[in-house]
């Protein structure tokens, strides 16, 4: 597999435009491959927030002066914007949140109150800690019953135990996209199509996916989406929760306080339409503005041709992985994001992690946030890679060499 | 005139003016001087509540064409509304429900029709062309 | 009254560190007067944001690569700044939150969760939306009464009411340190005193009074206390929230997700020692740092000075104020910060608000989130000027200025 | 040696490389010599669980001294544990307590005691001093 001189050039721009890129760590330049923790930020993101707090800051959405009028315009263009990106029906139906977690929390907590003693609610083996957690509180608080879809050897999950697990008493399935630390994609249209059937609703937690992948909410036709800012080249503290509108309205509010309300009084409280109706509080503007300007981003680039890079990058580290004698990559299936998780031997992967560090490449050890998966192949944890359109090759060649003489040294 | 050429003669009134206080000495006095809708006729269903200031609207059909009533506590909001309606009344539901609307923005009164919710006049436009589709 | 040069030349010094104060708006010179909304943000805070994202920017607690270290350590050490300003016993006393909005939500959950029906909670007539409706929502979900403390014709808190409320059904009292809409500052070392004899827990809300005030948690005694970063000089989307170790201790997880976890099994999970337990996913890490330098900020300030200065304003802008005929001005008291609130005639708040701004002036009209107040009083809202270190005398001219020829032409 | 002394020669030892890589790889090197606790000795009380890598912990009193036995899983954490145990062992319990423990920083290993959680050294040596102070 070659670089075209093309697509080098194309490469450069778009490392051009991450400003983190030229930091040195530890004396080397910095190769960055733990994408999937957080992604950096282009400079047009950065930019964004400073010119927002340097020429338009105010507080939005009841001011009539000029500045509060321009930020309330600025906060909800981006949420028209990132509606349209993801093709919700609606901007409405498109909330802010604080990012990945706080939706689903937002999701277990309000649609949790619709749930029954008794009630079913379906996640899988490889769902990140913010997606078992919010769920294991509600099993304490609602009395309904948590299901786990098992996972093959493969890291894939077992379609056939998620049809046997699916019943009319499933009322919700809450499932990753792509796992974070297998980089495994779910076949989330066939899940979805499936719990529909039983009249289960579908939570997708898009984290790793919302990078990665083009989403179209009205074809895959989940009935929430959650996804955070910081993993998507924008800032953190700031995430989304889509959900369908006919859900969002009969769901209890979530927080209460400034702006989620029609009408206060002692008496009676009404609250507000959708989206503000979840939006209790001074939002975080500047961190939905920027977010907007993140996918402005995203809009910039040629999608299909960041995936193809993304694919290479995985087949050619996965390539060069293999050679190394006692190596286990966790996490095999056709369908795979640009993340591998992999361990060497008996070496214990926060060595290695230790010594590619001091080499100026970061990547991420231990158990992801998925302690269940760690249990699973029974070990301690993995060393993760992770790409991103402005990784190269070179860098994995760069990556390939200090993982060699990290071994050499712990062997 | 029809519902473009209302819209120019006020786009061409208020650029008269480049002074923004002698823009809205023109709306205030528009809200003053027409009474819009009668006090004792103003029922909670007509109440357009915004977070500031409220817009009560009132719409009649007669002999194919559309006819607004409406009024509101303050008196900016009043003399925007009483705009509009100068723009829509007499005028076909069809009309209303499909050709532009442009002047508000183009004597540079956009910001009144935000969604910053401080008034009710981006959803008092909605319900008067709402009341236009039930008619056509 | 008269500025002298010497303290010109500091507030002078202080405004170019705020690069907003040089825009214009409707081909004015910004007059900023709604910093009860949100106060600007000063340069070191906006570089402090840029400088991470461009040089430093990871995800954190569980990286062993260098980024991610120094991301995590950048973090904690804002949190032992804010806790050492606010002089908490310990850091792990100090939550970062959304906001005051969710600092108080937060509460009203978990701590919520220790309560039984019929116990009491006790806020009073003055309260934002913010401190009204989570309590609203809990007493639908947990069925305990919240009762109201009045407030007299001055807009100050009725303390004899507020002693015959009181008893030993009393769980908590929630209350503003200062009111948003009136300026009054309340008498909180009174009422967490009284409030402690009965055994009730007292939250303050400290919204607008952490700009306005030097607070000392050990010495105030409260059982919480919460604010939001954006209305102290820093970023939107972060806030604290206080409380007592032995309190947060035994209260139930908000929120479940990455960091707050020890141990997630799906037989069993174990949390995390606090702060951590109650901060669920990526938080806002920028946030957090950029509200540390939100402090140095202010510590590099005079604090007392400024506190003069402010109440200068307030002074002047009063006595100003009350020169202009049918003048009511909403909230009289010794005890008051730089906010005021006031109406003209008949004429609606929403029509001054408009024409100021076309003058380059912005102020808040409106309900301020705060309906019960505009319903006791009888009206749809006030004009609200709110000042900050950074004005001046002779914007308060200018205002003047402004807010005459408004009432002419609308007269 | 004093507590101060054997600190400032193992800084010494650490001063002959300027390249992390050779650092590490004589903390490696002391991480792969010395057995510092028997596996089966190894009970879940003395266990303190980083968030990647895991560190058991004994402390014995003896003479007016203390001594420790340790392990990790990870094979850096075990080499900066030996340096631990090499400064620690045999020393007073007051000492422990009282005196500073600077070689850490000093030889550019301080990342490893960050709140970061990844490893349970910092637990660790809290536990370490802790088990002194009883002792005094
Ligand atoms: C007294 C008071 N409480 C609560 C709030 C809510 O703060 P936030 O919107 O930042 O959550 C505010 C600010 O509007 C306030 O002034
Ligand atoms: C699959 C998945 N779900 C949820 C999360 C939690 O996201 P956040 O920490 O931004 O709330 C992550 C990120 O760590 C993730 O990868």
């Amino acid at each position: 597999m070659m670089d075209t001189p093309k697509k080098n050039t194309i490469i450069e721009g778009i490392r051009a435009q991450f400003p983190i890129l030229t930091q040195k760590v530890n004396g080397r330049n910095l190769i960055y491959f733990d994408n999937a923790a957080t992604s950096q930020k282009p400079k047009s993101v950065i930019d964004r927030i400073s010119s927002y707090y340097e020429k338009e800051n105010a507080n939005i959405h009841r001011g009539v002066h000029t500045l509060s009028q321009e930020a309330t315009t600025s906060y909800e263009q981006a949420r028209q914007k990132i509606s349209s990106y993801l093709n919700a029906r609606s901007e409405s139906e498109i909330i802010f949140t604080k990012g990945t977690t706080d939706g689903i929390n937002l999701i277990a907590s309000s649609f949790g109150e619709l749930l029954n003693p008794g009630d079913e609610v379906l996640i899988s083996a490889m769902e990140h800690h913010s997606n078992i957690v919010p769920w294991q509180l509600l099993e304490t608080r609602k009395k309904i019953k948590l299901k786990v879809i098992p996972i093959h050897k493969s890291g894939e999950i077992d379609l056939k135990e998620f049809e046997n697990l699916l019943n009319k008493k499933t009322k919700l399935v809450s499932i990753t996209h792509i796992s974070n630390s297998l980089g495994i994609i779910n076949p989330i249209d066939e899940i979805i199509h499936k719990s529909h059937k039983v009249g289960a609703k579908v939570l997708i937690d898009g984290a790793q996916s919302i990078q990665h992948e083009k989403i179209d909410l009205q074809e895959l036709d989940c009935d929430f989406f959650v996804f955070s800012g910081h993993k998507v080249y924008g800032p953190t503290g700031i995430g989304v929760l889509y959900g369908k509108s006919e859900l969002l309205n009969i769901m209890p509010p979530y927080q209460g306080g400034g702006d989620m309300i029609e009408k206060v009084s002692f008496e009676k409280t009404t609250f507000n339409v959708l989206p503000f109706k979840f939006e209790a509080g001074t939002p975080n503007i500047v961190g939905g503005i920027a977010l907007g300007t993140a996918f402005d981003f995203i809009e910039s680039l040629n999608f299909e041709e960041c995936q193809v890079h993304e694919l290479e990058l995985l087949r050619y580290a996965e390539e060069q992985l293999r050679s190394i004698s006692g190596i286990q990559i966790f996490g095999n299936s056709k369908n795979k994001t640009s993340v591998i998780s992999f361990n060497v031997g008996n070496i214990h992967p926060f060595d290695i992690g230790t010594l590619l560090d001091k080499q100026g490449i970061a990547v991420r050890t231990g158990h992801h946030c998925t302690q269940p998966i760690m249990d699973f192949y029974q070990i301690p944890g993995t060393i993760r890679v992770s790409f991103s359109i402005y990784n190269t090759k070179s860098e994995i060649d760069l990556f390939m060499a200090a993982l060699n003489k990290s071994i050499q040294i712990l062997s | 005139m029809n519902y473009t050429e209302k819209q120019n003669s006020i786009i061409e009134d208020f650029s008269m003016f480049d002074d923004w206080m002698e823009k809205y000495e023109l709306i205030i006095d528009l809200g003053k001087e027409i009474e819009l809708i009668p006090t004792e006729d103003k029922q909670d269903d007509q109440l357009i509540e915004g977070c500031q200031s409220r817009v009560w609207l009132k719409s009649n059909y007669k002999n194919g064409k559309m006819f607004y009533y409406a009024d509101s506590d303050a008196i900016i909001t009043k003399g925007i509304i009483s705009l509009l309606i100068k723009v829509m009344n007499g005028e076909k539901p069809k009309t209303i429900a499909q050709e532009e609307l442009f002047f508000i923005k183009k004597i540079g009164l956009q910001e009144h029709l935000s969604p910053t919710r401080a008034n009710g006049l981006l959803e008092m436009v909605k319900r008067m062309k709402l009341d236009a589709i039930k008619n056509i």
